[in-house]
C-alpha cells in the first residue's frame, strides 16, 4: 500500500524518512499545531513550493534541462485565477475556469517553447527560455489594464475560503476554525495529491527514460526514443504543475502580482531549493522547500535574538543585523553547495550505502 | 535472391569540402555478416552514421526494408529495428550496467513512454536485462555505474546495449578494439550466435583482421570515402589493392601470421 | 604562426576562413535605421553614442565572456565585481576631489586613472579569493556555479550595504569630462569619447594575449579536459585562477565606467546592465572577445533605434535580438567551442 | 639490464570507496620497452594514472629517475619527462591536430624535423593539420594523442592500448616508430591487448591481475612459454588465431 | 497592557534606504509626541518593526500576522505600493486601521481603498499637483514628460496632465516618453523629446516622473540649452538631489525639503536629526513622523484603539506634523498637506541645495476623489 502510493520510491534513508515524516505531521497539523497567522502562512507556502520545486526537479532533475522560465507558468496559474477571479467575481466556477484556461495556455506554451527549442544546446535552452520568461514579464508589467501591473491583483475568494468564514463555532484547540483553514487544507490535500502523482509519473516507464535522455540524449535517440518529444512532455508536465501551484498559491493569498510570482528572485529560490534538496529526488523538493521556506520566514527574527546576545562587538553585530539576513543566506547558500554537492537527500542516501 | 535488407543508393556526405562517403552503393542480406574494413578515416563509422540516421545524406538514399528511411532521425531507424554498437564508448554514464541494459530493452515495449506505471511493475525487463549481461559477460558488474567500469568492460557493456534492442540490423563498430584477449572470444561467440540464428542482418567494423576472417561472409572495403573492393573474405584480403591500400604490406607475411 | 607550422600545412588542405558576414549586422542595421529614422543628425547622434554605449557594454561584458566561454564558468557573480570595482573607484575619488574639479583635464583624467587602476587591481585580488572560495569547487557544473555565484553576488552586495550603507552615492564626473561636444545639431557626451578609448584598448589587448599567445590554446584545452592539459605539464589551475583575476579586473574596470557614466552609485548598480551583458556574451558566442564586442556594439545599436523609432518595443528589442542570433546561429555569431 | 628508470613498489591506490591497485610492484628499465598486460578490469589503466599523479596512490612508493613522484602533481611528474597516452585519447575536440601538437611542445615551437618523423608514421596528421580534432575519425584521434606524446623527446611514455582501432599498415608504422624513439633512449611502458604487437616490441613484460603484478619477466620468455601464456593471460590458440 | 504597533517596511531590497527613513521618523515622532515618555492614553507603546522584502505576499502575511498573532491595534506601511495594495484587503478583514506611509500608488486611497485605510504620504496625484504647481502660470508652456515605464510613471503622467488641467491651463503636454528604470542610454529618449520641443511655442520644460537612478544628469549632458529646454527633475530623496549641484536654476515641486516648513515640530526634527545622524532629516523621515503624529493625534481624541471609534475620530482630522499640519479628507481618508516648489540654488552645496519658491497650501490643490464608498 505504502510502496504503491509513494511508487516504489522509498527515502531509503532512516533519517530521511524520519525527517520526511516529520514534515508531513507539521504540515498536516500546522494550523493546530502552532496558532497563528504566521504558522499557517510559513506552512501554506511551504505546500506550494514543495509542489513548485518537485515539478521543476522533473524538468532540472530528471530530465536535466535546464529552464529559466518555470516562474512564467507559477504567474500563469497565479493570474489565471486571480484574474478570473478579479474579474467574473469570487466564485469556484471563476476559479476553476481561470485555472482550467491557465492549464490550456501554460501547457501549449511549454509545448510551443519545447517543440521549438530543445533542439538547442542545454546552455542556450536556459537563455531561450530566460528571454520568453522576461519578455512576459514585460508584457504583464505593460498590460496593467488586465494584469494590475507591478502592483498586481488582489481578489476575493469564495466565502467558505475567506477569514471571515466560520466553520465551527468554538475554536478546534485553541485555533478559530475560520476559512482560512479550510483554505489551508484544500491546498493540503491538492499538493500531497499532486506530489505523489509526480512521484508515480517519475518513476513510471516514461520517467526512466527521461533519465537516460539527461544522461546522454544521443545514445537515447539510438535506442529509438524520440528525445525531442520526451523532453516536449516533461516540459509540458512540469509547466502544468506549476500552473497548477500557481493557482493554488494565488486561491491562497488572494493576491497575485508579478513580484510573487513572476520575479527572477522567485526562480533563483527554486533553483536553490532543488540543489539544496537534491536534484533528481523528489524528496528533495520537499527538504529545499521546506528548508528554504522556514529560513526565509524565520532567519530575520532568528538574528533579531541573536543581534541582542552579541550587540555592540563591533563586526559581528553589524553582521547579525536583521537588516542582514540576505548576508547570511548567501553565506549558506554558498556553504550548502560546498557541503551538499547532491543535496541533503543524495548525501543522506550516500552515507546510508557507506 | 532474397530481398535485402538495408540497401545505400550512392549514399554521400560531404563536411565542408571533404566527402567522407563518396557516392556508396551496395546492400545488406539477412543472414549475412558483412564485414567493412578500410584505412583509419576512410568513412567506416561515417557510413554507419549514415546508415543508423546518427547523419544525415548529402545526397543519395538508405533503404530499410524496401522502404526509403534516408528522412528519418535515428530514434526512427532504431524502431524500425536497426542496433548499434558505437566505436567510442556511448553510455549512460551515471547509471548502472544493469540500468544501460534494461532502458534499452524497454525501449522496445510500448509501455516506454507509460506516465503511471510503476517501473518496477516489468520484472521481464528486469531478468532479460540480467540474462543479456551475463550472455557478455558482465553480471559481476551489475551495479556499478558505467563510468566506473574499466575500457574494456565499457565495450562489453556497448555490445549488451544493441544486443538487449533485439535489432534485425546489427552494426558492430570495433566492438572488441580495447578488449582482453580472453574476453574478445566471448564476443566472437556471441556474434557467432546471431549469425546461427540466421536471419540477422550483421555488419562489422573491424581492423583486427584475424577476426573478420573468421567471422564474416563478406568483405567490403572503404578508401577515402568509396567502395574499393566488395566480395568474399578471401579474394577481398589476397587482391593486391586492398594488400596495398589497407594492410600496407605483402600479402604473405599476413597470412603467414595467421 | 611561425614559418615551420607554415611548412607543414600542405597546401591542398584550406585553411579556416575568417567570418565575415556578422560584421555585416551592425552596418545592416546601421543603414536600416537611417532610412527609417530620416534626420541625419539624429541618426548620427544616436550611432555615434550607441557605439560609445556598446564600448562600455563590452568592457563590463568581456570579463563575463573570457570567463565564461574560456573557463566555462557562468559566474552570476559578475555584477559583485562591478559594484565593488565602483566602489573602490569612488573612494579612490572622494579624497581627489580637488584633482577632480579643476579646469586641468591632466588632472582630472589622472585621477580617474588612478581610480581605475586601483578598482582593476582590488577586483583582480578579490576574484583570485572568489574563485578558491566560490568557485573552485563547481567547476564543470553550471547550475551549481548559477547558484554558487549567486550566493556570492548576495553575500558581495550585502558587504557593500554594511560597509558603504544603503543609500546612494553621487559619482560626479570631473570638470574636464562634463557636458557634450556640440557639432551642429548632434551633441556627443565629452565622457563616451574617454569610454571608447577604452573600450578599444581592452579589445586590442585581450585579441593579442588570446591570439598571439600559448595561453588562449591552454585555457580552451583545459575547459575541455583539465586533467589532459596537466598531464602535458601545465598548471591548469594557476592559469585558471589567471583568468578570473583578469576577468574580475575587467568588471572593475567596468563598473568604475558604468559609475562614472551613471554619476551615481548603489550597491545593486550592476543589476541594470547585467541582464544586458549576458545577451551580448550569448550573442557573441560564449567566450569570443570578437564576438563580445560585436554583440556589445550591435544590442547598443539596436536599443538606441529601436528606443528612438518604437520606444514601446525597446524594452524587448535586444532579447529579440538574441533570440533572431541563436535561430540563425544556434552557438551565437563567433562560436569558440562546441559545447 | 640497465638501471629501472622508473619503480613501484607496493602501490595501493583507491578511487572513491574502491580499492582499485592493491599493492603493485613494477619496474620500467631505462632504454626499454615494457609491456603491461592483463585481462579488463585488471587495473592496468589504473596503474599507468597512479604513475601519472591522476590518481594518488594511497600506500607505496613510485620512483623516477630516482627521485620519489607518489604523491606529487600531475604536471610537476610530466615536467619531470613523462609523458602520457590515455585511453580515451583525451585529444581536444576543439582545438586543432595543430594546436592540440603546439600544446604538447613545452619547450616552443615544435622541431621540424621530428615533425616530419610523425608524418612519416602517422600520414593522416598532416591532411586533417587545420580542423579540428573533435572531427576526425576514431582512428585518427589516437594518431593525434600519440603525436602529442612524442612530439618532444620524453624520458619515458605511458602509453595504455595504442593499437587500439589502427588499421594494420598504422600499426606496422608505429612499431617502427616506437623503436625509433627507444633508439633515442626513451623508454615507454606500455598496455596492450594485441599480443602479437606486444610481443613485437616488447623488452619486458608485467602482467596485472585483480590489482596485482602476477608476472614480470623478460619477453622472450613469455613468448617461449605457451602455458604460462595460456594461465596468465588465458591465450588459446583459437582466440589468438 | 501595552499598545502594540506594526510598522512595516520593506528594510530589505532595492529601497532599504527609505524604509529606514520611515522607520527612523516614526520612533522619532513618537518620542516627540509623548515627550518621550513612549506612552499613550496611560499605556506603553510597542513597536512591532518588520521587513516586508518588499513583496507583497509577504507584506499580506506579516500584516496577518501582526493584526492576529501579536495583537498589534493600528498598523502602518509600508514602503512599496505592490505591498502596501496587497495588505489594504487585510486590514479591512480584520478590521483594524492600516496607515498607509509611504507607499504612493494612488489607488491606495482611491478604487482599492476599503474604509480602515488611512494615508499619511502623498499620494501620485499630490506629487503631480506639485509638480504643475512649479510650471509657471501666465505663459505659454509646452511640457515633454520623461516617465518611467511603470504603472508609477504612466499613473504620475496622467494625473499630471489632469493636474495641469486644471491648475495650469496655459501649459500642454506635446509629449509623453517612457523609459524603462534599467535604461542604459537616454540618448534616443533625449532625442525624441527635443524633437518634440524644439520648435513648440512658450516656455519649453522637460518633466520627469522617475524613481531609482535618476536620468537628469544625462539630459543634462546632452545639451538641452541648446534649444532652450529646461529640465524639471520632480522632488527627490537628498542623497539624489546633491547630485544635481551644478543645475543651478532648475525647478520642481516636492513633498518636503528639510528647510521649508516652519514649524516647531520641524525645527525640532531637523535639530534632533542632525545630533543622531549629522544630516538633514530626508523626504520619508518626515513621512514616518507625520505617520506616528497621525496615530497619537487619531487614538488620543478616539479615547482608544477600537477601529469603528478610531475611523470617526480620523475622518476630518486635522494634525501636526513637520511639514505643517494634514487633514485626513472623510471621504477617502487621504491626508491633504502643503507641497513645496523649489529652485535649486546658485551655488548650490551638498544638503544646502534648494531654495523655496512657495509653499503651495493644501487647500489649493484640487484633489478629486477616487474612491467607492
Ligand atoms: N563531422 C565531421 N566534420 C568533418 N569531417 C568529418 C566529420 N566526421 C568525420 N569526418 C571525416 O570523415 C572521415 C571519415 O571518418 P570516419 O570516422 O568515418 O572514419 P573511419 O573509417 O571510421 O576510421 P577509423 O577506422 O579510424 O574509425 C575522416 O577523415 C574524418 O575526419
Ligand atoms: N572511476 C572509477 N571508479 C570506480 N571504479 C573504477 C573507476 N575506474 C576504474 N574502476 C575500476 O577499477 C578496476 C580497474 O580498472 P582499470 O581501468 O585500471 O582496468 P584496465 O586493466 O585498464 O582494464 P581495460 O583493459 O578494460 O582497460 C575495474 O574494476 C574498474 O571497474
Ligand atoms: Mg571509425
Ligand atoms: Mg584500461
Amino acid at each position: 500500500m505504502l510502496r504503491a502510493l509513494l511508487s516504489d520510491d522509498l527515502p531509503r534513508n532512516r533519517f530521511l524518512s524520519a525527517v520526511l515524516l516529520l514534515i508531513l505531521f507539521g504540515l498536516a497539523t500546522a494550523p493546530f499545531l502552532v496558532s497563528g497567522a504566521s504558522a499557517i502562512n510559513t506552512a501554506a507556502k511551504i505546500l506550494i513550493f514543495i509542489l513548485l520545486v518537485a515539478s521543476y526537479d522533473i524538468l532540472l532533475g530528471y530530465t536535466g534541462i535546464v529552464s529559466f522560465a518555470h516562474t512564467m507558468f507559477f504567474g500563469i496559474g497565479g493570474y489565471g485565477v486571480g484574474l478570473a477571479m478579479h474579474f467574473m467575481g469570487p466564485t469556484w466556477g471563476a476559479a476553476g475556469l481561470g485555472a482550467a484556461l491557465a492549464l490550456v495556455f501554460g501547457v501549449t506554451l511549454a509545448a510551443l517553447i519545447g517543440l521549438l527549442s530543445l533542439r538547442v544546446k542545454a546552455i542556450f535552452f536556459a537563455m531561450i527560455t530566460l528571454a520568453v520568461a522576461t519578455v512576459f514579464a514585460v508584457l504583464v508589467s505593460q498590460l496593467s489594464d488586465y494584469t494590475g501591473g507591478e502592483d498586481g491583483r488582489s481578489f476575493r475568494v469564495p466565502e467558505v475560503l475567506r477569514p471571515t468564514y466560520k466553520v465551527l463555532a468554538e475554536p478546534l484547540f485553541g485555533t478559530p476554525v475560520t476559512g482560512r483553514i479550510v483554505a489551508y487544507y484544500l491546498v493540503f490535500v491538492a499538493v500531497l495529491a499532486l506530489f505523489l502523482a509526480t512521484l508515480r509519473m517519475v518513476n513510471s516507464p516514461f520517467g526512466r527514460v527521461l533519465q537516460a535522455i539527461r544522461e546522454n540524449e544521443y545514445r537515447a535517440e539510438a535506442l529509438g526514443y524520440r528525445v525531442v518529444k520526451y523532453r516536449t512532455i516533461a516540459t509540458c508536465l512540469s509547466a502544468g504543475l506549476a500552473v497548477l501551484a500557481g493557482a493554488l498559491y494565488a486561491l491562497w493569498l488572494r493576491y497575485t502580482g508579478p513580484d510573487t510570482t513572476l520575479s527572477f528572485n522567485i526562480m533563483l529560490n527554486i533553483l536553490l531549493m532543488v540543489v539544496i534538496g537534491g536534484m533528481g529526488t523528489l524528496y528533495g523538493a520537499v527538504i529545499g522547500g521546506t528548508l528554504f521556506i522556514l529560513a526565509e520566514n524565520y532567519l530575520q527574527k532568528l538574528l533579531g535574538v541573536a543581534a541582542t546576545q552579541v550587540e555592540g562587538i563591533p563586526l559581528i553585530g553589524h553582521i547579525l543585523h536583521p537588516d542582514r539576513w540576505l548576508l547570511i543566506l548567501g553565506v549558506l547558500f554558498v556553504l550548502s553547495v560546498y557541503f551538499f554537492p547532491t543535496g541533503i537527500v543524495g548525501k543522506l542516501r550516500q552515507s546510508a550505502k557507506a | 535472391m532474397s530481398h535485402p535488407v538495408l540497401e545505400s543508393r550512392d549514399l554521400t556526405i560531404r563536411f565542408g569540402g571533404h566527402t567522407a562517403v563518396n557516392a556508396v552503393s551496395t546492400s545488406f542480406h539477412a543472414g549475412t555478416l558483412t564485414a567493412i574494413v578500410g584505412p583509419n578515416g576512410a568513412g567506416k563509422t561515417t557510413y554507419f552514421n549514415l546508415l543508423s540516421g546518427q547523419l544525415t545524406a548529402s545526397a543519395g538514399q538508405v533503404l530499410l526494408d524496401g522502404e526509403d528511411v534516408t528522412r528519418l532521425g535515428p530514434a526512427d531507424r532504431a524502431r524500425r529495428g536497426i542496433g548499434r554498437a558505437f566505436q567510442i564508448t556511448n553510455l549512460f554514464p551515471q547509471l548502472t550496467a544493469h540500468e544501460n541494459v534494461r532502458l534499452a530493452i524497454q525501449a522496445r515495449d510500448p509501455a516506454a513512454a507509460n506516465l503511471w506505471q510503476r517501473w518496477t511493475k516489468h520484472r521481464a525487463w528486469i531478468e532479460r536485462a540480467e540474462w543479456v549481461l551475463e550472455e557478455v559477460n558482465l553480471q559481476h558488474q551489475r551495479d556499478t555505474v558505467a563510468a566506473s567500469l574499466s575500457h574494456g568492460d565499457k565495450r562489453k557493456l556497448e555490445v549488451a546495449i544493441m544486443m538487449a534492442l533485439e535489432p534485425h540490423v546489427f552494426m558492430f563498430d570495433e566492438p572488441t578494439a580495447g578488449m582482453s584477449v580472453d574476453e574478445v572470444p566471448v564476443i566472437l561467440e556471441l556474434i557467432q550466435k546471431l549469425k546461427r540464428a540466421g536471419d540477422k542482418t550483421i555488419l562489422l567494423v573491424e581492423h583486427k583482421m584475424d577476426v573478420v576472417r573468421s567471422l564474416a561472409d563478406r568483405i567490403i572495403v572503404l578508401h577515402h570515402g568509396q567502395l574499393l573492393a566488395d566480395g568474399d573474405p578471401a579474394t577481398v584480403i589476397a587482391s593486391p589493392i586492398v594488400q596495398e591500400a589497407y594492410l600496407g604490406r605483402a600479402p604473405e607475411k599476413e597470412t603467414a601470421h595467421g | 604562426m611561425t614559418d615551420q607550422t607554415a611548412k607543414a600545412a600542405p597546401a591542398d588542405i584550406p585553411r579556416a576562413k575568417v567570418d565575415f558576414l556578422p560584421l555585416l549586422l551592425p552596418v545592416v542595421l546601421a543603414i536600416g535605421a537611417l532610412l527609417l529614422i530620416g534626420s541625419p543628425t539624429t541618426w548620427l547622434t544616436l550611432t555615434l553614442s550607441a557605439l560609445a554605449m556598446g564600448m562600455m557594454i563590452f568592457v563590463i561584458a568581456s570579463g563575463m565572456t573570457l570567463v565564461f566561454g574560456l573557463m566555462d564558468v557562468i559566474n552570476f557573480g559578475h555584477g559583485a565585481f562591478i559594484a565593488i570595482g565602483a566602489y573602490l573607484a569612488m573612494t579612490v575619488l572622494a579624497p581627489l576631489s580637488g584633482w577632480m574639479s579643476t579646469d586641468s583635464l591632466a588632472m582630472n583624467l589622472s585621477a580617474l586613472a588612478l581610480a581605475a587602476v586601483v578598482a582593476t587591481l582590488g577586483t583582480g585580488a578579490l576574484g583570485m579569493l572568489f574563485e578558491r572560495v566560490i568557485i573552485r569547487p563547481v567547476y564543470g557544473q553550471h547550475l551549481k556555479q548559477i547558484l554558487i555565484t549567486m550566493g556570492g553576488l548576495i553575500v558581495a552586495e550585502q558587504a557593500l550595504h554594511a560597509v558603504f550603507g544603503g543609500d546612494q552615492k553621487a559619482m560626479p564626473l570631473p570638470t574636464g569630462l562634463r557636458g557634450a561636444i556640440v557639432m551642429g545639431d548632434i551633441a556627443l557626451e565629452k565622457y563616451r569619447l574617454l569610454v571608447v578609448i577604452v573600450g578599444l584598448v581592452v579589445f586590442v589587448g585581450m585579441q593579442m594575449v588570446l591570439n598571439r599567445t600559448r595561453i588562449g590554446l591552454l585555457i580552451r584545452a583545459g575547459v575541455e579536459n583539465s586533467e589532459m592539459v596537466e598531464a602535458l605539464g601545465y598548471r591548469i589551475r594557476r592559469l585558471f585562477i589567471g583568468v578570473f583575476v583578469v576577468g574580475s579586473g575587467l568588471a572593475g574596470l567596468g563598473g568604475t565606467l558604468w559609475a562614472l557614466y551613471r554619476e551615481t552609485l548603489t550597491a545593486g548598480i550592476a543589476n541594470d546592465v547585467m541582464v544586458l551583458v549576458f545577451i551580448v556574451v550569448i550573442i557573441g558566442g560564449l567566450g569570443s572577445v570578437g564576438g563580445c564586442f560585436l554583440g556589445a556594439v550591435l544590442v547598443a545599436l539596436l536599443a538606441n533605434y529601436s528606443a528612438f523609432l518604437v520606444p514601446k518595443f525597446a524594452l524587448v528589442s535586444t532579447v529579440l535580438l538574441m533570440v533572431l542570433v541563436l535561430l540563425w546561429r544556434p552557438q551565437g555569431l563567433y562560436p569558440v567551442a562546441k559545447r | 639490464m640497465a638501471n629501472p628508470l622508473l619503480r613501484m613498489e607496493g602501490v595501493h591506490t583507491h578511487i572513491g570507496q574502491y580499492h582499485i591497485l592493491q599493492g603493485v610492484d613494477l619496474t620500467v628499465p631505462d632504454g626499454g620497452i615494457t609491456m603491461l598486460l592483463g585481462r579488463n578490469g585488471a587495473g592496468k589503466t589504473t596503474t599507468l594514472r597512479t604513475i601519472m599523479g591522476l590518481w594518488k596512490p594511497s600506500q607505496g612508493t613510485v620512483t623516477f629517475d630516482g627521485t620519489p613522484i607518489g604523491g606529487k602533481d600531475t604536471p610537476s611528474i610530466a615536467q619531470a619527462g613523462i609523458a602520457y597516452v590515455p585511453e580515451t585519447m583525451a585529444v581536444f575536440h576543439d582545438l586543432t591536430v595543430e594546436e592540440n601538437l603546439k600544446l604538447a611542445a613545452r619547450a616552443g615551437p615544435m622541431d621540424t624535423a621530428r615533425l616530419d618523423w610523425i608524418f612519416g608514421v602517422f600520414p593522416a596528421l598532416k591532411r586533417f593539420w587545420h580542423s579540428p580534432a573533435g572531427v576526425l575519425s576514431g582512428g585518427q584521434k589516437q594518431m593525434v594523442a600519440i603525436a602529442r606524446a612524442i612530439i618532444e623527446p620524453r624520458r619515458l611514455l605511458l602509453i595504455d592500448e595504442p593499437t587500439k582501432g589502427l588499421a594494420p599498415a598504422i600499426i606496422e608504422g608505429m612499431i617502427g616508430a616506437f623503436q625509433d624513439l627507444k633508439r633515442q633512449n626513451t623508454s615507454i611502458l606500455l598496455v596492450e591487448q594485441n599480443f602479437r604487437f606486444a610481443a613485437a616490441l616488447g623488452d619486458t613484460v608485467a602482467v596485472v591481475d585483480d590489482g596485482r603484478v602476477v608476472h614480470a619477466g623478460t619477453m622472450a620468455d613469455l613468448v617461449a612459454d605457451t602455458g604460462l601464456q595460456e594461465r596468465l593471460l588465458g591465450l588459446s590458440l583459437d582466440a589468438h588465431q | 497592557a501595552d499598545l502594540k504597533i506594526c510598522l512595516i517596511a520593506g528594510k530589505t531590497g532595492a529601497l532599504e534606504a527609505y524604509a529606514k527613513q520611515t522607520e527612523v521618523g516614526f520612533m522619532m515622532g513618537l518620542e516627540y509626541l509623548t515627550q518621550g515618555k513612549n506612552e499613550l492614553l496611560g499605556r506603553k507603546i510597542q513597536v512591532l518593526v518588520k521587513d516586508d522584502q518588499l513583496k507583497p505576499d509577504r507584506g499580506k502575511a506579516l500584516l496577518e500576522e501582526c493584526y492576529a498573532d501579536d495583537g498589534a491595534e493600528i498598523a502602518v506601511g509600508s514602503t512599496g505600493s505592490p505591498v502596501a495594495l496587497a495588505m489594504l484587503p487585510v486590514a479591512e478583514e480584520a478590521k483594524k486601521i492600516l496607515i498607509v506611509e509611504p507607499a504612493v500608488a494612488d489607488s491606495i486611497t482611491g478604487e482599492k481603498w476599503n474604509r480602515y485605510i488611512f494615508r499619511t504620504g502623498r499620494s501620485s496625484y499630490q506629487d503631480a499637483l506639485a509638480a504643475a504647481a512649479a510650471i509657471p502660470a501666465d505663459v505659454e508652456v509646452s511640457i515633454g514628460m520623461m516617465g518611467l515605464d511603470t504603472a508609477f510613471g504612466r499613473d504620475g503622467v496622467k494625473a499630471f496632465a489632469e493636474a495641469l488641467a486644471s491648475m495650469r491651463p496655459k501649459a500642454k503636454i506635446v509629449a509623453e516618453e517612457y523609459a524603462a528604470g534599467n535604461t542604459a542610454d537616454f540618448t534616443p529618449f533625449a532625442e525624441r523629446l527635443f524633437g518634440a520641443l524644439k520648435d513648440k511655442p512658450g516656455k519649453r520644460i522637460i518633466n520627469f516622473i522617475w524613481a531609482g537612478p535618476h536620468p537628469m544628469a544625462k539630459f543634462v549632458d546632452m545639451k538641452p540649452e541648446r534649444f532652450d529646454i529646461m529640465l524639471a527633475p520632480g522632488g527627490n530623496i537628498l542623497p539624489v538631489m546633491n547630485a544635481w549641484k551644478q543645475f543651478a536654476g532648475a525647478e520642481g515641486g516636492t513633498y518636503y525639503y528639510y528647510s521649508f516648513p516652519k514649524n516647531k515640530m520641524n525645527d525640532w526634527l531637523r535639530a534632533e536629526y542632525q545630533k543622531r545622524h549629522n544630516a538633514p532629516p530626508d523626504f520619508f523621515v518626515a513621512g514616518g513622523f507625520s505617520a506616528a503624529a497621525a496615530v497619537v493625534a487619531g487614538v488620543t481624541k478616539a479615547g482608544g484603539t477600537d477601529a469603528e471609534k478610531l475611523i470617526a475620530a480620523m475622518e476630518g482630522m486635522a494634525f501636526e506634523t513637520p511639514k505643517g499640519d494634514m487633514i485626513f479628507r472623510a471621504v477617502d481618508h487621504q491626508a491633504q498637506q502643503d507641497m513645496f516648489h523649489w529652485r535649486i540654488k546658485k551655488d548650490a552645496k551638498d544638503n544646502d541645495l534648494l531654495e523655496l519658491v512657495a509653499t503651495i497650501p493644501a487647500a489649493t490643490m484640487p484633489l478629486p476623489f477616487r474612491n467607492k464608498r
